[in-house]
Parts: C-alpha cells; sequence; structure tokens
C-alpha cells in the first residue's frame, strides 16, 4: 500500500504516526507493529529521497517502533513470572492516545470565536482616559527578562564585562607604586594599598610589586621573619620615568 | 435609564480590557450587591446576535464584542490579517491550557517535538506567562496560559475550555498511567 | 433587528474611526438611499445621553462614544490602572533585576541613555532598593531590587527569575550562540 504524505502537513511523529493508524483504519489499541513500522520507515525513505531535513524526533520514532516490532516477534517467554509483562506497544499506545486527545482540544480552540478574527472590539478610546497612557506596557516576568535579554544582545559582551569586572592593569599600578615611593620614601608594604582594596586590587599591586622588584627598581627588605616588609625605590623618580612603563613591556594585558 | 446603570455601561465600553465586577466596584465605589443585578439588566438588554455587538461575559469579565455572526463583513474592515496559529501553535496552546502548570519538558513529551520556538512565539504574543519554577532537579520554568489567552478565545474562564474527550471508558488503567500529574488540568 | 442594520451597526462599533456613509455604502455594497435610513433609525436608537454610550456624528461620519456626562469617571480607569511601566521603566528594572548589585552609571551604559528620572520612580515605587557604595572612586550607590519587586512578580526569590539559558532555550537564535544544556529542563 503506497501512502502519498505531504511531510510538512505533519507535526510530528505522533501525529505522523496517528495518521497512518487511522488510514489502515487500525484499532489504536491493536496497533499492527510490523504494518505501521514498514509504512512509516516508508516515508522516511520518501522524507530522504526529497532531500528533506528528517527531524531527530522522527528518526528516534523510528528507533522505538522498530523495538517493539522486534520485541513483539520475539517468541513468548516460557517462564511464568514473565506472565504479566506489560505489552511493548502500552507507552506507545498510551502517548498516541493523549496526544490525540490535544489535537482534538487544538481543533475546540481553533473553532473558538476568536478575537480580532471572529469577534471585534470597539476602538473608540475616550480623550478621557488617554492621558499618561502612551507608550505603557502592562508587563509580566517573561517582559522583565525578555527585556534583559534583548539588552544583552544589543550590547557586545566583551565590553559589557568590562564594565562590571573592570579589569586592572599591572602598568597602572605600577605607576601608582612608584607613585607611593616618589622622593625615596620608605613605605611598608601594607601601605603600598589602596583603604579597602578589592581582591583585584591586592592582587594586581602585588604584582606590580614583583614586577617593580624584578627590575630591581624597587629595594625590599624585611626587619624580623614576620615582621612588615618595607619598600625603597632603587633607582630615582626620574629614572624611573625613563623606563618607560608601557603594558607590552610587562607582557600583561 | 439608571445613572449607576449608565456609568456601568460607559465603563464597560471604554475599558481596553474586560471589566471584572471587583473593578467596577472599585471604580464605582459601590458593592457586589448593588453592582451584580445592574449587570444582569446589561446582559439582557444586550443579548448575543440581537444588535451588531452584545455584552460579553469574558476573562473574569465583562465586554461589548461584535456578532459573530457579521466577522465576515467586518475583516473587511481590518486592514492587517488577523494572526493565524498553526497547527503547532494552537496544540501547544491547548496542552498548556488543560496541562497548566507546565514545563516545557512536559510539552515536549506530550507533542513528541521540540517545541521551544513555538512557546516562544506564544509567549511574544502574551498568551502564556511564566508561573514560577518546579521544584524538581533543575528548577524548569512553569508556564501557564494568560489573561490575554481567556480574551482572544472569548473565555470567561479556564472552566470554560472545551472538555477533553475522555482517554477510554474501557480503560481506566491507561488514563492513570499518563506520566503527569494530575491536579495539572483545572 | 433587521440585518443591515445590524451589520451597519457591528460596522460602526467596530471600526478605528468614524465611518462615513461613503464607506459604508462601499463595505456593504448597497446605495446612499438603501443605508441612509438604516443610521437615521440608529441614530435614534442611541441617543445622547440616555445610555453610557451614543452614536455621534463627528469627522463626517458616525462612530459610538462614551456619555461625556461620564467623563470624571472615566478618567479613574487609567489612575487605576494596575502597574503600568514605560519600555524605559521595564529595561531599567530588568538590568537591575539581572545584574544587582549596579550603580546608575553602568544602568546607563547598558542602556546608553540617562536614567536617573526612571531609577527615582522606580525607588520611589518601591521597586528597588539602595544595597550600599561601590568601593571605586567616587563610591557611587549600589542597587538592587526590593521585597514589593518580588511580589509585584509573583517571585518567591530572585532565583525564579528565567535564565539566560532557560530563554536561549526557547530562542532559536540565541540558542545557536549558547550551547544547551539538554539535561536542563525536566
Amino acid at each position: 500500500m503506497v501512502i502519498e504524505i505531504h511531510l510538512a502537513n505533519f507535526d510530528g511523529p505522533l501525529d505522523l504516526l496517528l495518521h497512518l493508524i487511522k488510514t489502515n483504519e487500525m484499532d489504536i489499541y491493536d496497533i499492527q507493529m510490523v504494518e505501521i513500522t514498514e509504512q512509516y520507515l516508508a516515508v522516511i525513505e520518501q522524507m530522504k529521497q526529497l532531500d528533506l531535513d528528517i527531524a531527530g524526533e522522527f528518526l528516534l520514532m523510528a528507533a522505538t517502533l522498530i523495538h517493539i516490532k522486534s520485541r513483539l516477534l520475539l517468541p513468548a517467554c516460557e517462564e511464568p513470572e514473565d506472565e504479566e509483562e506489560e505489552d511493548p506497544r502500552a507507552e506507545l499506545v498510551r502517548r498516541l492516545l493523549e496526544y490525540q486527545r490535544y489535537k482534538e482540544a487544538a481543533e475546540a480552540l481553533e473553532r473558538l470565536p476568536q478575537l480580532e478574527r471572529d469577534v471585534f472590539i470597539n476602538q473608540f478610546v475616550p480623550a478621557e482616559i488617554l492621558e499618561d497612557a502612551d507608550d505603557e506596557v502592562t508587563i509580566g516576568i517573561y517582559q522583565l527578562a525578555e527585556a534583559f535579554h534583548r539588552i544583552l544582545r544589543d550590547v557586545p559582551s566583551e565590553v559589557f564585562h568590562e564594565v562590571i569586572r573592570e579589569p586592572l592593569s599591572v602598568a597602572e599600578y605600577v605607576q601608582i607604586v612608584i607613585d607611593k615611593l616618589a622622593g625615596g620614601a620608605r613605605r611598608s608594604f601594607r601601605e603600598v594599598f589602596s583603604e579597602q582594596p578589592s581582591r583585584a586590587e591586592v592582587i594586581v599591586t602585588f604584582l606590580a610589586v614583583l614586577e617593580l622588584v624584578k627590575m630591581r627598581m624597587v629595594k625590599v627588605d624585611q626587619a624580623s621573619e614576620h615582621g612588615d616588609i618595607w619598600l625603597q625605590m632603587a633607582v630615582s623618580s626620574a629614572d624611573a620615568k625613563e623606563i618607560g612603563l608601557v603594558e607590552a613591556v610587562l607582557g600583561y594585558e | 435609564m439608571n445613572e449607576l446603570r449608565k456609568l456601568i455601561e460607559a465603563f464597560i465600553f471604554a475599558a481596553e480590557s474586560p471589566l471584572s465586577l471587583d473593578r467596577l466596584c472599585a471604580l464605582l465605589e459601590r458593592s457586589r450587591a448593588e453592582l451584580r443585578p445592574m449587570i444582569e439588566q446589561l446582559l439582557s438588554d444586550y443579548p448575543p446576535s440581537r444588535r451588531g455587538f452584545y455584552l460579553a461575559e469574558v476573562a473574569g469579565g465583562y465586554q461589548f464584542r461584535t456578532d459573530p455572526e457579521c466577522a465576515p463583513w467586518l475583516r473587511k474592515l481590518n486592514r492587517e490579517r488577523p494572526f493565524r496559529f498553526s497547527q503547532a501553535a494552537l496544540e501547544t496552546l491547548a496542552i498548556i491550557a488543560y496541562r497548566q502548570p507546565i514545563t516545557r519538558a512536559e510539552v515536549e513529551y506530550l507533542r513528541g517535538v521540540d517545541s521551544g520556538g513555538v512557546m516562544k512565539t506564544l509567549l511574544d504574543k502574551g498568551l502564556l506567562r511564566i508561573l514560577g519554577k518546579k521544584d524538581v532537579p533543575g528548577r524548569p520554568l512553569m508556564y501557564g496560559t494568560s489573561r490575554h489567552f481567556l480574551e482572544l478565545f472569548g473565555l470567561r474562564s479556564l472552566e470554560d475550555l472545551p472538555t477533553l474527550k475522555e482517554f477510554s471508558a474501557l480503560d481506566p488503567e491507561l488514563a492513570e498511567a499518563v506520566p503527569l500529574d494530575p491536579q495539572g488540568e483545572g
């Protein structure tokens, strides 16, 4: 039996299966698996020949049908405990019946008198209730979320993160540390940090100090084992400026 | 015409969406007991099919609407074509209407196909609303239909939805076996 | 009621602007001679001051309008409208809800426009609260959403806000950009 199928008309594998069951005048509670599977696969084949993109759902259903068919073809087990084993088709039947209900409900919805299609409301808005009403929308949580994601889509993500994370540059902090040690001042490691530094600031300041030590621009000493660490410029401020602290030189971004 | 009834009529006429009895009570500073008989009177003054429009009970309120019999003519007024629901959209809407609150995964299980695109469209059209998150791993969003859904289909409430055809009177076991929350229907 | 008069009534009721006799003749494919007496009849069916609305002759056409005497009351319809937000307020609220704690400058950066006025309004409505000061030069205030915000949107907590993942799951365009977790729902 050849069945003309227009695939675009089917909403999904359940829809297609229901159609096949109906055109074959089968009892939905007693689906002839061999026949249905054959026809279903023929439709899939047709899809392939037409070079249509076969949605994954259709292929998954094909696999399910083949699986059910093979289970039905297996000889019945002799062990008595398998007597009450569920019909392999049961789950499929349940889904088909449930789907059929909503398909019918959808048809019933379609028949209801629809606003702007079957019934209309008056468009007259009295002038006295118009004030302040322009350009306003009533919102729910979806509209709120939707608004946010629209903004996210419009703002390039890198720029966005720059604002929120405020990446700190090591070069900038090298300059800040040099400024603090200007005029040969001797300062404790603690004083080099700003008053209430953020985590990122602490890290960047520390890296800046390490850089300066590496470049032998800053001397570090510690009087006692767990005592304060002291910092002092090892070169004159003028020399420090000449070095020209470019981020690229430092190797940080 | 009684002054109060006249005001009720004007309010219903001027409002942009159906006005509920409670809302009318608040607007007019009157009790439900006072207003209810007047609304009954208005309902019988503007019954369906007699005039070009009638007083409809919809989405928990009252609204004047044109007689559906006039629709073929009235469509000539509209420059834009009304939104036509695809079968996929209607199915999805039906499942959500009858099963709310329901997650996307549950909708997809029932339809057997991916439904994200359709649900997004329905959300954009204001026909669905998010009812919260389900208390299961992953906390998926739960969806339901909006007030606008009721207005669009001229339903007084969800109870007005056409009754779902029963599964099968012969096989009550099957009906019980559906892997969804039975309280979902309402 | 005469079928033709019913149609005229429905047309006038549903039209966006006043309908002229000529337009009605065109829509109904009838002559002026046929329609004019029916309009006369409708004008006397809906005279001014008797009901909440009347059939007005305006701008060379016909339109149902509310009785001017009802105007002082109708103004309340606008004022009592529950929670209406401008697009600007909506955007601002969305940004703050998802990005809190956030400063005014950051909100303005994202929106690309001055948002001081909108944020003040939202604060006045009790939808925002101040969460403290940010540790950056100038120590700007940081804002977040209030308890009232949660109540208004029926959220148990901020975790109930739909996440980007859930959104992209519904939006095929975004879905391409963001890898989806198939276990995400269900």
